[in-house]
């Protein structure tokens, strides 16, 4: 019987090496593996190079807390504000920095689970992020080659998950999770949900078991508030 | 300045933004000031709100009585849904976008020139950080940009100019630019003025620009 | 009040050109638009490039309708076998044929509805499919470059259709529609229902309304049965 | 060939690769003979079944009284599905294909060489309408890609040969044949037999094959 369910984090952080490429998804507070990220932190691999949108936010949940234990030697993401854990590496010259517009960044996640190896894009094209990049001119326009990112590992948060991994998000949780789901070696899932089998319809399904290699199930509750109408 | 100039406010600029907005149009509004044309939308007239983390279909900021907490904004601010909204991933958003599919983006800017470019996601004084989210793909993607902006710095140096000096974000992109004095398209031989506050001269907003004016008729 | 809901299909089928691209949902007989192909006939647009996955099968239904009436100059497909009206108009040099691995199909047309003008990929490379072609070596292993292939039209069948044009398919009927319905210019639906606005929850959306251009309620019921266990 | 030769049925080839094929395993089954492997998996062994139209955990053939006119599989059959199943697009799918998430893909072969070549979507002296469907991307992408053939054509050449003459699905990409006579495993060295059926001689074996053989000790 295949069960991807596994019940420790040591299970569930097995095998993730030094100089990994990780892919961590969420989109401001939603979606954020927050529990993952710090089981890695404390399986403490080293030399990883992040995958995600931000480079975290407040310092004792999340990336921060893996960046703070000096594993972080990469971030590739396309918006590294509001986190003062990396703004003092980077400034120190301790963390390197990619700086990657975010649809090309999801493309080239995308890309990397769909067996594309590179891709011309019109984003930013003619400015400073397509330095030192190959162009072409099509259709009398003129696009950028950007090449797949993959990961060796993918942290993702979903809602439901079945012992196969099939898995649904909520609300704008799927974000980059359900991109970044495809594009590694191992998918491992922090599910607030584990469902029986089935439990899931098949026109329900957000990211088929396919993609995934382990889940854990986290029930770790709502996000906080983030800002409402005041 | 004369004290006869009734420059914008900030809603007013959202106000009239927002009226140029057809019915049915798909559109991403930036973080900051552009998020305020949401508001301002015409009572009765569709417009269907796009958010680059995976939302068609937003409805106004949630109040702390229909807050869901899993449902945020491009701007990481909760937000509520209206009916016939979509939720999806990031890939699928951004296909929209670099797609051509999504009918205005409104963003605002550091600089805009008079050839359309724009300038808004990091300056070159700046020892920041650099940080770009998803304003590149929006300014290459949407079928129409325009640009919410203060007419003038706050030390009042023109933000409409014949050529951007801050690191681009799209070149030749801008259609139109909303500002606290005026409503300018960017035309094929650069900046046409279409209209002004009351009180100001064309040779008073002429002297506020960093490139060649032209008027309507 | 956005309604994209025609009532008639002269009004579905307004604007269509003589020289179009069109692209044609379904796989098998699930998801066949065969009510727009047959209202295209009608319309009469000439020396049309059709991109479907198949070149149909009856001689009296779907794409062999639009075929022997000669309206079709070139068909784009991954499998145009089993269509009598297709081989013979083949045979004779009256219709021109592109041959296109079904996953680059399905991958053109969705870079076309991305912004994606080209990409490379793994497929075809070394074969005859690949001749004419660039190619490029990227980590060792030899990739094809394959263009975004856009409709001016795509027809599309759905299941359940809002006026807003949120989108849902039935069963196996996802397939090339969803992918198609991105990728036109004008998008046109044949839907099975017509639902209110909100009837189809957030999650539920299979073809967002942002790439819907107009829908017509055709409620033609159920694919024929095609084969089962004996 | 000498009467004594336990030629393998094709129920007894499914069976045969079916029982190679881990509990686990995402699979597609090529359109004809590979098709059959499907009924022959092991009782209690779970392998998740893939259809290139937008399936994935397909369970057996429809019958007339559970068919769902909906649901067809790649070789246009009505399928059922099994608890756990996904349905999604075509673009999707291939994306499973081509990214290299489909642990095994079985197909049919006109031909498979000695370096892992296999051809199965045209012959060069057919004048019939060229047609690949989604062959060449499994191909290209399934982890590990496996052949179900006879050992021969129906006038008795070899299928296995050292450089294919029909026009390529994809380069080295075959990992094992499964034919009427033998299991053979594609390596770096070429052709390796693992088993052959019961009263056939590494001679007569080698006698029916377009290229070299070595024998697993």
């Amino acid at each position: 019987m295949i069960n991807k369910q596994v019940a420790s984090m040591q299970e569930a952080m097995a095998g993730i090496a030094d100089g990994s490429s990780v892919l961590v998804g969420g989109f401001g507070a939603v979606g954020q593996p927050n529990i993952l990220i710090e089981a890695l932190a404390e399986h403490g691999a080293r030399d990883l190079t992040i995958i995600a949108n931000n480079a975290g936010f407040d310092p004792d949940i999340g990336l921060p807390v893996l960046m703070k234990r000096g594993l972080v030697r990469k971030i590739v993401c396309s918006f590294p504000r509001g986190s003062s854990v990396f703004d003092e590496l980077y400034q120190a010259g301790r963390i390197e920095l990619e700086v990657v517009p975010q649809g090309t960044l999801a493309e080239r996640i995308r890309a990397a689970g769909a067996g594309i190896p590179a891709f011309f894009t019109p984003t930013s094209a003619g400015t400073q992020l397509a330095r030192g990049k190959e162009t072409r001119e099509i259709d009398g326009r003129t696009y950028v080659l950007e090449h797949a990112l993959p990961g060796d590992v993918a942290l993702v948060e979903a809602w439901n998950a079945d012992r196969w991994g099939n898995l649904t998000y909520r609300g704008s949780g799927r974000n980059f999770n359900a991109v970044m789901a495809m594009a590694a070696k191992c998918t491992i899932v922090q599910a607030q949900h584990i469902v029986e089998l089935g439990a899931i319809e098949p026109d329900d399904v957000m990211t088929p078991s396919i993609f995934v290699d382990r889940v854990i199930h986290r029930p770790c509750g709502d996000p906080p508030i983030a800002a409402i109408a005041s | 300045m004369t004290d006869t100039i009734q420059r914008l406010s900030k809603p007013d600029m959202a106000r009239r933004a927002a009226a140029d907005i057809p019915e049915g149009w798909y559109v991403n509004l930036g973080i900051g000031l552009p998020t305020m044309i949401a508001d301002s939308i015409p009572d009765g007239r569709e417009v269907i709100l796009h958010s680059e983390n995976g939302i068609l279909g937003m409805g106004p900021l949630a109040t702390a009585e229909n807050v869901d907490p899993w449902m945020v904004n491009a701007g990481k601010q909760n937000v509520t849904l209206v009916k016939g909204a979509a939720l999806f991933h990031h890939a699928d958003s951004f296909a929209m976008i670099r797609g051509g599919h999504i009918d205005l983006c409104v963003l605002g800017a550091f600089e805009v020139a008079e050839n359309g470019d724009i300038a808004n996601w990091t300056t070159s004084q700046n020892d920041r950080v650099p940080a770009v989210g998803g304003a590149m793909d929006l300014a290459a993607g949407a079928r129409n940009l325009w640009v919410m902006t203060t007419h003038t710095t706050k030390t009042g140096e023109p933000k409409l100019v014949e050529r951007c000096t801050y690191p681009l974000t799209s070149s030749g992109v801008v259609n139109r630019i909303y500002t606290d004095l005026a409503v300018i398209e960017v035309t094929a031989s650069g900046f046409e003025v279409i209209e002004m506050v009351d009180g100001l001269s064309r040779d008073e907003l002429q002297s506020k620009t960093g490139a060649g004016l032209t008027f309507r008729a």
